[in-house]
């Protein structure tokens, strides 16, 4: 007799059955199911509040179905700082592009990871703004053509692209930081994995996690879901190096 | 015996899953969903190992497996 | 009843902390008072001065444009507010950092006290302010000198309050000057 | 008078006063002249397990308020001119999200960097929205020690009970100032239902706070329900003091520390035979439009004094439409003594 059928992948109970409104090929609903399969890993759903940003993820309360609070601009380490603050046994998240975080909000992103404020970043880079309609972004490969560099990414009008990862790293504060992509199976089994430690960390509170996960725009990068993929591996792994670059055995006793 | 089950209404067509399936199961098929996407259709022809690869790069989260 | 008292001087000299000792004195006697420091650039240019008022009725401003009386420690100050004092007011100089002969107003009480010179010969010539607010008490009975004694322990900290006891000899000291500096 | 009073600086009043209001968490970024508030309670918060936090700069500190009162425990921040400008954003976004927050600007002066002297000139900011959007904040001018301290209390009740951010507008002055201080702790903190906060989505489906709304006419009625808000607190919330308006040929109206300032000029004209009297708006926003167009229908004249060039005279002209205003401002600098202000109403004064 045949052994009964068994679902052995679905939709994580934290994210809800409705779809996305990101576009065809856009990386943000793979983080947003690890996300949510990783808040449900640890059963953490009915204590987590999530702080959504601006840019295409702002939507998060469509899809989690969590608490969420909405910030401003940049501003969601901030945010999260308070909420974790008020409310210290809550699990506590922020999910950002790369304007959010890097350009407007780095001032609030390096001053949360240097308090080891005990919460998690989920930071998406895919090299555009996104939501405005992919124009420069502080992390813009050299030579990237945008809205706003038509000429492409020249170091000496726009600087390099940031590489964030390393230099949370570099704090003290930071208990796990790590960079992650889904351009193979392997590449997509340690996002999991990565993702799901930065959560295991905050909960037994290690301090500051960060998770930055390369991601494709096909819309704003003008190529195919398939073809965004293969820039992600082939031009963005190359500058941006996958790996974990920060990660803390115990929490700092002083 | 495994499975997938493509959920039509959520699937924007981003051909992702058709690429990693090692066994070339999934297909961008002909039709279009009430979005407007030709939406990924599997070919169940009995060699899905259920390795779920196909579920776990689609960025809408319209696949489930079973085993 | 109202009185109100600008203090003026260096920083450094202590107008701050007699100015704090006379509202203590007076909310020690259920009067009400404010207690205004001076507010803007002089404060980083190296000179102090706050107004006091106490009063048996409640307050409006904290701010006077015409005291009752001055505390002058340094000359600067003496140039900037002996033209503020109300007529038939008072003026309370240190002698020591200002001349008397400095002085233009002949409308108001003139009380000369040599603070400085006379805390030297007590040993100590930080407690010139404590021989004026001393003097002003005694001469102006808006607090009684008691409760003036009294308001040491709120400005002085626990680490010197040894001190105490030689302040209470400077604020009598400067009460004796009344008599003598009064014209 | 009781045993219990104390001498107290106006920005320890305030300080004292959330303190017994049951604020546990602060975030702020020091700036002269309210930095004794923060180093306040930097020392009494840790004691009490409550959070104190020095943010990065303003934005991060309003955005961490933002934050922590999201969840529904009482915050505050304080800062002072420069600063508020930094924390417009996130008030337009606290305003929008309907979070209750308290906020305190010890205002100095401006534009720019201005200086640290004494001066009203936030008054639009402060009352006429301050950040984008179609706001206000509800804002209350204390104008001695005891009153910072019963307003900042009195604050937290009223950003819980319309979930609006309420500002208190003090300036250098008063936050400088020591004043006698009854420290009268109430007995119970009133609060008012938080079936808003974020507390986590357990047992009950998930709460959301936010600003944004993009659906079709969602937004319209979002601002027309803040709209309703801002009417209830005219109807509910309006403060003043009077002191002789009651035979008064010409009124003086000023707030906080200009009227502080006046009511001591007023005391002088009185002395002097003539009937002028005081009215003091306590709440900014809600401004008390409808006592001073009672006070239009009489024969009376109406003089504004303000430590600026002009800025709530606009609203008493508006409330008094047609009478006489006369105005008589002080841009930062010194300020004006109670004598000043005298010989203007002299040289005003009817007849």
């Amino acid at each position: 007799m045949q052994a009964a059928e068994k679902k052995v992948f679905e939709r994580p109970r934290t994210l809800k059955e409705v779809p996305f409104h990101f576009c065809p090929g856009c990386h943000h609903g793979i983080a947003h199911r690890m996300v949510a399969e990783a808040i449900d890993k640890f059963q953490l759903r009915e204590r987590t509040i999530g702080v959504a940003s601006v840019g295409c993820s702002v939507f998060l309360y469509d899809y989690f179905d969590v608490d969420v609070i909405e910030a401003p601009h940049g501003r969601a380490a901030a945010v999260a700082t308070g909420v974790k603050r008020a409310r210290n046994d809550r699990i506590v998240f922020s999910y950002q592009g790369d304007g959010d975080l890097a350009s407007i909000g780095i001032a609030e992103t390096i001053h949360t990871a240097n308090r080891g404020e005990n919460i998690t970043i989920i930071f998406i880079n895919n090299t555009v703004y996104g939501m405005t309609g992919g124009q420069l972004a502080p992390t813009t490969l050299l030579g990237q053509k945008t809205s706003t560099s038509p000429y492409g990414r020249d170091f000496m009008q726009d600087g390099y692209p940031i590489r964030m990862t390393e230099i949370l790293a570099t704090l003290e504060g930071t208990a796990f930081a790590a960079r992650v992509a889904f351009t193979t199976p392997k590449n997509i089994n340690m996002a999991k994995k990565a993702i799901e430690k930065a959560f295991q960390f905050q909960k037994e509170e290690l301090g500051f996690t960060f998770v930055e996960v390369l991601s494709a725009c096909p819309t704003n990068w003008g190529l195919s879901p398939v073809d965004s993929m293969k820039r992600v591996e082939n031009e963005m792994i190359p500058y941006f190096p996958l790996g974990i670059f920060k990660e803390r055995k115990a929490a700092d006793v002083l | 015996m495994a499975r997938i089950e493509i959920k039509q209404s959520l699937c924007k067509g981003c051909a992702l899953c058709t690429t990693l399936c090692p066994e070339g199961l999934i297909e961008i098929g002909k039709r279009l969903n009430e979005s407007g996407y030709f939406f990924a259709v599997f070919r169940e022809e009995g060699t899905c190992k259920g390795c779920a690869l196909c579920a776990k790069i689609c960025p809408d989260v319209a696949i489930e497996v079973w085993k | 009843m109202i009185q109100s008292v600008i203090m003026a001087g260096f920083g450094g000299q202590g107008i701050l902390l007699i100015g704090n000792m006379l509202a203590y004195a007076a909310l020690g006697e259920g009067k009400h008072v404010t207690y205004m420091p001076a507010y803007g650039v002089e404060m980083r240019g190296g000179t102090a001065n706050c107004t006091v008022v106490v009063s048996d009725e409640p307050i409006g401003s904290p701010i006077v444009g015409k005291p009752d009386a001055v505390i002058v420690m340094n000359l600067p100050s003496l140039k900037k507010f002996e033209s503020w004092i109300k007529p038939e007011g008072k003026l309370f100089l240190n002698t020591s950092l200002a001349p008397a002969d400095e002085r233009t107003r002949e409308d108001i009480a003139f009380y000369p006290i040599p603070a400085n010179d006379l805390a030297s010969q007590m040993g100590n010539a930080r407690l010139a302010n404590m021989i004026l607010i001393g003097a002003y008490v005694k001469a102006t009975g808006i607090v009684s000198q008691d409760a003036l004694i009294d308001s040491l322990s709120k400005v002085i900290s626990e680490r010197n309050a040894r001190f105490i006891p030689q302040n209470i000899e400077a604020i009598k000291l400067g009460a004796d000057q009344v008599e003598t500096a009064n014209p | 008078m009781t045993e219990k009073q104390d001498l107290v600086k106006g920005n320890e009043a305030v300080a004292m006063g959330a303190l017994d209001a049951g604020c546990r968490h602060y975030f702020g970024y020091p700036i002269t002249p309210q930095s004794d508030i923060p180093e306040y309670l930097s020392y009494h918060l840790p004691k009490l397990g409550g959070e104190f936090v020095q943010a990065e700069s303003e934005v991060a500190a309003i955005n961490m308020l933002l934050g922590a009162a999201a969840t529904g425990v009482r915050a505050m921040t304080s800062s002072s001119s420069p600063g508020i400008s930094l924390m417009q954003e996130g008030l337009s976004y606290i305003a929008g999200s309907e979070i209750p927050i308290v906020i305190i600007n010890m205002s100095r002066s401006g534009p720019g960097l201005g200086g640290i002297a004494p001066s009203q000139g936030d008054y639009f900011q402060a009352v006429k929205g301050g950040g984008h959007g179609d706001y206000h904040l509800l804002v209350l001018a204390p104008n001695s020690v005891q009153e910072l301290y019963d307003l900042t209390i009195l604050a937290f009740e009223l950003a819980e009970k319309y979930r609006n951010p309420v500002m208190i507008l003090g300036d250098a002055m008063i936050g400088q100032m020591k004043e006698p201080l009854l420290r009268r702790t109430p007995e119970k903190i009133v609060e008012y239902p938080k079936d808003w906060a974020l507390t986590g989505a357990k047992g009950r489906p998930q709460r959301v706070l936010k600003s944004l709304y993009l659906k079709d006419g969602e937004l319209t009625a979002h601002n027309w329900k803040l709209h309703q808000k801002y009417e209830a607190m005219k109807k509910d919330e309006i403060r003043y003091e009077e002191v002789f308006v009651e035979d008064a040929e010409l009124i003086l109206v000023a707030f906080g520390s200009a009227a502080r300032i006046s009511r001591t000029s007023v005391m002088m004209a009185r002395e002097q035979g003539m009937k002028v009297g005081l009215f003091r708006p306590i709440t900014l926003f809600p401004f008390p439009e409808p006592r001073l167009a009672d006070f239009a229908k009489k024969d009376v004249g109406f003089f504004v004094v303000e430590l600026n060039t002009g800025q709530m005279v606009e609203d008493v002209k508006i409330a008094t439409a047609g009478r006489s205003v006369d105005f008589f401002g002080k841009p930062p600098g010194a300020l004006p003594t109670p004598e000043e202000i005298f010989e203007k109403i002299r040289e005003i004064y009817p007849g």
